[in-house]
């Protein structure tokens, strides 16, 4: 049954990452610098997964530190990077351009658009435009099909079923009801047109007080969840934190060079488990992360 | 007042929205990000407003944060569309204005996303074109701007990689690619405004402290400029004020290189 | 704009149900026994409306009613009845077997994929099943498509973009904001899929307080709103009320003929409006069916 | 202890559903849906009950209301699926188990839903079929049922009209048709209970109240018995006490003729 019934999903962020399969095709939940399943990543990462297929919308640090970790084989995203603030991603443009990636960039929509076939069922699904571009040429697994009704010819997009969803959410219960906060962006969708679903949660809480914050993602999609605290950082995890920008400048620097990325790897990931991570980041910059609520004065200090 | 060329840059493109407007920012566009929010508080306040990555509509942040999906940018919205909910209306034609960049432009308002060089071998891989290479084919209006025309690489003849389009790409028409928006009807630079005829860019203004050669010699594609070429009408104190107050920690500033910040007026 | 910008769009039911052109396609929102837009109904009634083609998922007396005053031309819906509780519809089974009515039926599914093409913005989208089917025959206007991948063939069904979609709702603002209990059914897909939502709602309250309930359809998607107390009466408007089910009976048992359909429409809609329709139910009742989640005994002596 | 047919009728319902089965009833349905509601409190605990009209993930309603999406039916449920959820999963083949019937049922487990005498001049038009003429496609298993056996006139040798398809239909196979459910796997009627064999309903449990030859004459094609044709195994006390305490106002009986309802058995 592709429904995931267990009453009791909680297992340890080890046994949830072998789940995720090398050469697995793996949608990555969250965007940008917000709810990122950076805990997972940096798990996978000491797993030495290889030969992923990352599929996802707009992503940053998770998908550089994959790549620098020479975790990914294939990278279909819309974009990857730091956006204005950092700028590119070290480590992805590095190994794009020396052709160690295969960059096979996608449209968010196209992306959706894909994920919504494997959701309902069907073999292909069309999109309205991508014709006439270069992302068109870049996937030449995409077809075409003719409107039975209009005449009109619409590029057709392969259903993509992930093997697995990573998805980082605030709070979930053991049976892996995850309440999440908007931008659900593709979370929603990956969790169910996956496979499976491997959760990791800021906290774990009772079903009652998921339930009344809201079940975005019910549990019979998830096949394991786990404990993450901070499981998000440096991205953000609202209403639990922000995102941690000096830490992502940190990351954008070392991974200016291949053996600065690698030194940045050793000493935050290779070399610790997430419990060391947390204590290299310290209790004091978690709790000014989690200060940002306390005033706009305070929010702001995080970014100025 | 004196008032500085970023501040200057985001009521220019805040101009290119209509009042009653459905207006969209991508995220990693703080310039444009600002604009609509401005554009909102002064000259279009019946416009819908949704927030970039937040998908949040008429939210009213109380300062722009550097990344596009921290959660003060939907405060004060009662409703945040979910992330298909928005491409859907995007791809059915409900959107009327969405603003897109890009590392190469070219005259037809073709746009560059992904790579310097093409791909799948890139001299420069860039982030890439988030929704863009849908949307730009549905959205009803677009506004493009870039911040680099005057390095003379971003205003080029031919893109090496089309990530969105414009009014033409070497495959056809939008209406031969069977596109329904309108493509492309301004586009802003640090140097000066264009507007489409006949699916060409043409300029309009040209910034005071800008001559016609140096725009000219920045564009890699033929100069079309207007009978009418004026230079660009000042803007409004409250506009300059406005932007101060939106963009308290100054992240539009980001989009610019050093120099063009250093560019400064007087009202 | 298809949007609808308007900051204050309520209006008074008359007004509201001339948005509803004869002829017209119109989606019915709620289903079964809930959260029918009976005001609306009524109103479309009086304003002798005619020539609708409606569409919908499982309806009951929304439709009887509407078909028993000649206003529907074509029927599209997936079922419409009582239930096994009383059974067989009056007026629609009268009209379809003399050849009265067009009953283009169908499926719950099929409705769901034509409505998400229009809100997709694409001209059609396959489904799964109906080949093999009577109701395969009854659409001549289905098509087919091959998959470019697959090479299945697969029934290919049209866009299906309403005129209009009538929903009622407990709560709503003046701005058109609703908020639903679940469950929705189509009532989210007809608000995106049709050119614009004509609400009913059973009270007008602050934005502040439905977007605390949780905002399901935003206002601008919604072109009209109308308070109309017990709108959706003798059908449930939870969590305001239950369904009227000794109301259903009479209209079911007066239907029998076309005598009694005719005189229960000149009874309680076209003798009155919607106030008076109230006073002809009931403080009393109405007091009952409000008073459905006082105990579980007070809610199943509504049915026993 | 007493009981009478319609508990009964629901037990036989329950006991084709396994544990741990993704389960889902249609609307109009209540035999099916207290059956379900009764299986997960006794053998299969670890089923996913999918509340009809509700759409609701294992509630525990305080009893069956006469209509499919009243409120107390999604009561002690943490969580309601979306419309479009339910019948996505239905669609891509992740929900297990569904009960169907209808007013005609050939010996394929085909099913009219629609109208007796066929479309578009139907003789009697009646409800229609719900989601069935999609889901009938790809759910894993069908559970059918008929209470109206016994008129001669529900087990038929073809359909008026097919409203959801059984393993055949006059246009081919379910692998002819692409179909990616198993279709019908039992049929239970208020005479005995079949099951599929080669694609054909097959008799294998009759009621011990009931004679072969009767049940013979009531069904309109060839009835086929199995080599090992038993009385229907008596229900256990608790499943009739379970029956009673989940339906306390006997909604189920609405699904019966009167003089169903007059047969009454001992434990």
């Amino acid at each position: 049954m592709a429904f995931h019934l267990d009453a009791d999903k909680l297992t340890d962020l080890n046994s949830a990452a072998r789940l995720v399969p090398s050469g697995g095709l793996v949608a990555l939940g969250g965007s940008l610098s917000a709810r990122l399943p950076m805990a997972l990543v940096r798990e996978l990462i000491r797993l030495e997964t290889a030969e992923l297929h990352v599929v996802g919308s707009a992503h940053s640090i998770d998908v550089d530190l994959l790549v620098a970790a020479g975790a990914i084989k294939v990278c279909e995203q819309s974009y990857v990077g730091f956006e204005q603030d950092h700028g590119l991603a070290p480590a992805f443009r590095r190994a794009a351009q020396n052709g160690e990636l295969e960059v096979r960039e996608s449209c968010c929509d196209t992306v959706l658009t894909q994920i919504r076939a494997a959701e309902m069922g069907l073999p292909f699904l069309p999109v309205r435009g991508v014709k006439g571009t270069g992302i068109r040429e870049l996937h030449p697994e995409y077809g075409e099909v003719t409107c039975p009704f209009t005449g009109e010819t619409l590029v057709a997009v392969p259903a993509l079923s992930p093997d697995v969803a990573l998805i980082h959410a605030p709070m979930g219960d053991r049976a892996g009801n995850l309440h999440l906060e908007q931008p659900y962006v593709l979370d929603e969708r990956f969790a169910a047109g996956s496979a499976a679903v491997v959760a990791t949660v800021d906290r774990i809480v009772s079903t009652q007080e998921v339930a009344e914050a809201g079940i975005v993602i019910p549990a019979y999609r998830v096949a394991a969840v786990v404990e993450a605290p901070f499981g998000a950082h440096p991205t953000s995890a609202f209403p639990g934190y922000a995102y941690d920008r000096a830490h992502i400048a940190e990351w954008v620097r070392a991974a200016g060079t291949p053996q600065g990325a690698a030194a940045y790897l050793e000493q935050y990931v290779m070399s610790t488990d997430e419990a060391g991570y947390r204590e290299m980041i310290g209790e004091q910059r978690m709790a000014q992360l989690r200060g940002y609520s306390d005033s706009t004065e305070s929010w702001m200090s995080l970014y100025s | 007042m004196k008032f500085t060329f970023d501040e200057w840059f985001v009521v220019e493109l805040a101009r290119t929205i209509r009042d009653g407007e459905v207006t969209f920012h991508g995220f990693a566009s703080p310039c444009a990000q600002v604009a609509m929010h401005l554009a909102k508080r002064t000259h279009a306040p019946n416009m819908m407003l949704i927030e970039g990555a937040m998908y949040a509509v008429n939210p009213t942040p109380a300062f722009i944060p550097p990344t596009g999906n921290d959660a003060v940018l939907k405060q004060g919205a009662v409703y945040s569309m979910r992330f298909e909910e928005f491409f859907d209306a995007a791809v059915r034609g409900d959107i009327d204005r969405m603003f897109l960049s890009g590392i190469q432009i070219d005259r037809y308002g073709n746009a560059n996303l992904t790579a310097v060089g093409g791909m799948p071998r890139p001299k420069v891989k860039i982030g890439g074109g988030g929704g863009g290479c849908n949307v730009s084919a549905t959205v009803r209006h677009l506004s493009i701007w870039s911040t680099n025309h005057r390095t003379g690489r971003c205003l080029v003849s031919a893109c090496d990689f089309i990530t969105d389009v414009g009014h033409r790409t070497p495959a056809g028409t939008r209406a031969e690619l069977g596109y329904t928006g309108g493509g492309p009807d301004w586009m802003v630079t640090e140097l000066g405004i264009f507007d489409f005829h006949e699916g060409r860019a043409r300029l309009r203004r040209i910034f005071p402290d800008v001559a016609v050669e140096e725009l000219e010699a920045a564009t890699a594609f033929d100069l079309e400029v207007a009978a009418d070429l004026t230079e660009v009408d000042p803007p409004e104190r409250s506009q300059i004020e406005w932007v101060r107050k939106l963009d308290p920690i100054g992240i539009r500033r980001n989009e610019f290189r050093p120099q063009e910040l250093q560019r400064t007026f007087g009202l």
